[in-house]
């Protein structure tokens, strides 16, 4: 029936740097020379993070770990572009955000373990403890925004979540308030196209996630989340608009799952071989690589010293994280209230 | 002295927090322009304004989750879910969050939230206007459940609630917000928190009671030599007065508003027998809500405790 | 920073009959002079329900009511859009559904004064009981498109809900599950501009409600909601869709909450009566009395037996009700479980 | 008969019952492609096809939420919620809905669903995937709790559950999904709701508990004349049975693995007391998870009652 429209939206997509390493220089963030070396050390140390959590939970010295392998430019892009004085509200599956922001990774072996102290975050950085139950902590993110908005502070709040996060009411709940107060928060989506078995077509009927943002009066972008450059200049022109008191903005990621969903899934039970061959040829850091190759920043040497400096720091990480003292079953009682009752204190002379 | 009710005693709470402590800020439906459907924020909008006292959209788990989130930033928010039926959808975010974060973050960061809501049969209003699920959020830890009965106890003890490190949930029954007028204490006049208090000595009969149901136990009580204990807080609740109570009394009524299975008269119960069982000379008796789905407006009283049915309760332990 | 534009969405609106009650014929849809006389003195009808609950509510005959003032051409122009094979999800301010769709207006008297009695559906229709908590209704419709689409059965379920419903998650999880499934479902939003003292700009920064659901992959329509031949067509069309199983849609139809949100309130706390009278020539049965006096369909006289008959059945309605039995206190104990527990037999002994 | 684990033993529930009533529909996160993250589906998608084992978007609130909507169509839905802990976003369609929509109507609808969660400390998992939150369920009236401990209980309460005209909350123990394997029946062998189980007749004192905590009760029992009780159902529960127990022995231990505060041992404390306190020789015990946030996995076992700790109650009750 003939109607007369009353609105219009678009979505916009960036994309900087191609699978040959081959980038749009008038796109390209500015990044030193060290800058651009720093970024592409953050990839390889997180991967090879990554690869020592898989062996260790294997070796049972860990508990179920998500891994990060495939998305670390969406990770540490986000998190290069922020500051320290940003909130950042992670998911379970963050590891890459950890590292980048300078969180001591001996503690994200501790987490693993099944140890609380390992979220514990430090004084100096204003990261959340990982957040298990998907999308829950996006109210959280609009929360201290909120509070950020209200003290004045001239801060950014990312949040990030996956594509399965988008379907759960906490998203819609946050966004819209988010919207509604014009707060400073930068939603970042990894759609890394799974949600343990239920592909990203099964949980929208969307053709992108950053449309949603639609829903809310703001704006949503996608980018091209195995471009560490796109998700760079995405990120921090999302975060300074924020602290600028130009309110909220949705970022989608688009990346892959390249490994099973935990350590206690089996992905060939769900999705083919042949996906995952198609998108190795996307991989950042190896798009990175090529990138710096031309730019005569990438020697073989150079990768190899990088590849054992992170090695190291590692070790270190695992090295430090076993030596800890296992914590104390009383301990359980510690930090339920400011101060335990009486009935937790009396339970807690069972130890 | 002014004579307040319990709606005016809660507001002078707020107004006097909110003065007081610059990181005290409301939010929730309603609580602004329009001062709270049972006008518990009026005023306040005016006074502090709309930074301070926030009109939220309609979402529960959303007011209560980004209110998490204030409060591990620094503040205090004070949310107000308009009635306890409408805070189902927020058990998420207070079960798994507002009760957790100070143990995840090993003290890091933590909740010092107040979530107020109106509970209880009262106001004859549609269905999930009336319920009283407190044992619901009495079951999970790092949370604390209060139970005004009074204006100056409901005054005395917002002001701790919200000075407290810890995320409270404070119920107001509908019933009483108008019910009563007392004398209200301006000023710093606070009800600890986990304390109970003892409004009538007595010697044959501990009654056990919060909230809504202690008028009508006063009312059934009144010739009788029954000691009548107020919980206030229902988690952590005051035990050493409660069990020192029936151990001079030895016999145990408790009344509550809530469906019987699994109320919090239950753990009343249980606690009790395990702490005093040799000294009890009849068997605990809850005289409570029904295990039914909680009937709209016409059959309400009926299914409200009464004085009759409070009554027969004691009479009832008395028999030994 | 340039980008490439990989998506555009508009939003329509449709309007027909205007304030003066000039209709574009081109748009007209097609009802018979007698549909229309139908279509008119149900919207009487639906007033003066309305007005009398009012009244018995200051008498105390009727508990809290919420009123549907100013809402009929969106509540009666849906009705009479679906069949009585669709399945029906109200909120608690339809009443102008219910006795469209035929429901015995006495059951909505007895329903208002406290007895779940009035709100048990009658076999010949498929209209749900009034549902209190705002949003969590249309879960529950989604639940019933996806059964019938099952079972094969060719209905249309429709779910109605209001600005302030749009926030809830519920609404966010069922529209993303209705686009997923492409299930039968129309989403009727009626944009009344408040959610009790929230004014619908409080309530999104969204500029339209209908472009919510471009977060959920289908279209979503703004109609005048006060025009009742523009909610009927957008309605028809929209059910018509989903039962030829072309998928989910919404429809924002933008109207008034001419009274207090409920009997309770008091909405002169929070907004202008200047507002109001701007809403009053707007008024949906003002407009269609116009339109049908243009096509000498309406006259004075024609108009007072309208007003008379339908207070005979509103005067009819009231009596029936109010000479129903009250429940007795076991009822409570009734249809909690489909056979009372042990427990709960031994509790309605104290009846 | 084929020897079972309990996983197989729900999945073959699940089977007989889709192949018996084809308004028997699955759905939730990776119940069909993936056969569930604990396998209790698998196989299923492949008989019998997305349209009856449908793989939703994550979203716990609207998983339940559309399932009453098909159970008041006329379907049987059987939802998944991933992990107990999940189902918390949900509890508002439970209770504002999935208990009420009978009572609401009148009967005119109804809600036959069914929601499997698996519960309990038992895989080393992350936050969150170790709840035992039933007690809140049980103070619910209009829904169903039940909790299977063995296999082929697991079997017949499962299809129990499914033909049940009412909602039912089916509590799946991640330790005993793999921890036993026994012979399980095919076909129609239905073990009644609303009915516990002797599972070990005894004189010197009654030991009550469901699920997880069975089996370790079992052990810490060997060499004791004790009569322990398996529940099954929580709500209603078997009172008969177990009044006459504890009439027989003169006292009782309860275990369960939720905190103690007000978990559903508070309620069986409580009636017992009620209805049999002059033939208690000894107060109650529980023996019970604490009070505190559940640890993660390293402190996970401490959490959990041991043998040694229920010993330790069992010991308690007999000193009397
Ligand atoms: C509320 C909730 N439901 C279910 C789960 C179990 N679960 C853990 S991760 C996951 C999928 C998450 O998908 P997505 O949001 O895309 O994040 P990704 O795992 O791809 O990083 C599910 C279902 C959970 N953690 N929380
Ligand atoms: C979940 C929930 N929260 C709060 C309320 C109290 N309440 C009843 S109606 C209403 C406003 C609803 O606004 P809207 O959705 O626009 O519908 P309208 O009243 O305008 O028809 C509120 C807050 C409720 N019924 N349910
Ligand atoms: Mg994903
Ligand atoms: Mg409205």
């Amino acid at each position: 029936m003939p109607e007369k429209t009353i609105e219009t939206f678009t979505i916009e997509r960036l994309d900087i740097l191609d699978e040959k390493g081959n980038a749009d220089e008038s796109l390209l963030p500015a990044l030193s020379e060290d800058e651009i070396k720093k970024t592409y050390e953050l990839l390889v140390v997180s991967r090879i993070f990554d690869h020592r959590a898989l062996n260790l939970q294997r070796e049972g010295r860990l508990g179920t770990y998500a891994s990060i392998l495939g998305q670390e430019a969406s990770q540490i892009g986000s998190a290069l572009a922020l500051e320290k004085t940003d909130w950042i509200f992670p998911t379970f599956r963050e590891m890459g955000v950890y590292i980048a922001m300078g969180y001591p990774m001996y503690m994200l072996f501790q987490y693993w373990s099944g140890d609380e102290r390992g979220v514990k975050t430090p004084d100096d950085l204003n990261i959340f403890p990982v957040c298990v139950p998907v999308g829950t902590q996006i109210p959280h993110a609009v929360g201290a925004a909120m509070a950020a908005k209200y003290r004045g502070d001239k801060i950014a709040v990312a949040v990030f979540f996956g594509d399965g996060g988008t379907s759960k009411g906490d998203f819609h709940e946050a966004l819209n308030m988010a919207g509604v107060f014009r707060l400073p928060v930068v939603f970042i989506c990894q759609n890394n196209h799974w949600a343990i078995s239920v592909p990203r077509e099964r949980q929208t009927a969307a053709k992108t996630l950053a449309q949603k943002a639609v829903g809310y009066g703001f704006d949503g972008l996608q980018v091209d989340g195995n471009d560490i450059f796109a998700v760079y200049k995405a990120v921090k022109s999302a975060a300074a608009n924020a602290r600028a008191g130009e309110g909220p903005s949705m970022i989608e990621c688009v990346t892959y799952r390249m490994s099973d969903h935990t350590t206690a899934d089996d992905a060939s039970r769900y999705r083919s071989q042949e996906e995952i061959e198609a998108w190795k040829p996307k991989d950042p850091i190896l798009r990175l690589k090529l990138f710096m190759e031309k730019k005569g920043l990438w020697s073989e040497e150079y990768g190899k010293g990088v590849e054992e400096r992170s090695k190291e720091k590692v070790d270190e990480a695992v090295k430090k994280a076993e030596s800890v003292e296992p914590p104390k079953p009383g301990d359980m009682f510690l930090y339920t209230y400011e101060k335990p009752s009486k009935r937790q204190m009396k339970q807690s002379e069972d130890f | 002295m002014p004579k307040m009710s319990m709606v005016q005693a809660i507001n002078l709470a707020l107004k006097e927090e909110m003065e007081r402590d610059k990181d005290v800020v409301l939010l929730g439906e309603d609580v602004g322009r329009d001062g709270g459907v049972f006008r518990t924020t009026e005023g306040l909008l005016d006074l502090y304004g709309p930074e301070r006292v926030i009109d939220t959209p309609l979402a529960e788990s959303g007011i209560v989750g980004i209110s998490i989130g204030m409060a591990a930033y620094g503040l205090k928010p004070v949310a107000e879910v308009q009635f306890m039926g409408f805070i189902y959808p927020a058990l998420d975010q207070i079960f798994s969050h507002a009760s957790r974060i100070r143990s995840r973050s090993r003290g890091r960061y933590t909740c010092p939230l107040v979530i107020r809501t109106p509970y209880g049969i009262g106001i004859k209003a549609p269905e999930l206007h009336s319920e009283s699920s407190e044992a619901l959020l009495c079951h999970m830890s790092g949370i604390k459940v209060v139970v005004p009965s009074s204006p100056s106890t409901a005054k005395g003890l917002l002001i701790s609630s919200i000075r407290d490190p810890d995320p409270v949930i404070f119920l107001e029954s509908t019933r009483l917000y108008r019910l009563v007028k007392e004398e209200v204490q301006e000023g710093e006049v606070m009800v600890p928190l986990g304390e109970a208090r003892v409004v009538r000595g007595g010697k044959d009969v501990t009654v056990l009671a919060w909230g809504s149901m202690l008028h009508r136990v006063m009312q059934s009580v009144k010739d009788l030599d029954a000691e009548v204990i107020d919980l206030m807080t229902l988690t952590p609740f005051d035990e050493d007065k409660i069990f020192s109570s029936v151990k001079k009394t030895g016999r145990v009524v408790i009344v509550h508003e809530a469906p019987r299975t699994c109320g919090f008269g239950a753990e009343l119960s249980a606690s009790v027998a395990e702490h005093a069982m040799l000294y009890l000379k009849s068997p605990i008796v809850r005289v409570t809500g029904y295990d039914t789905v909680l009937p709209l407006p016409k059959l309400e009283d009926d299914y409200l405790p009464s004085a009759d049915r409070i009554r027969r309760g004691i009479e009832e332990v008395m028999k030994y």
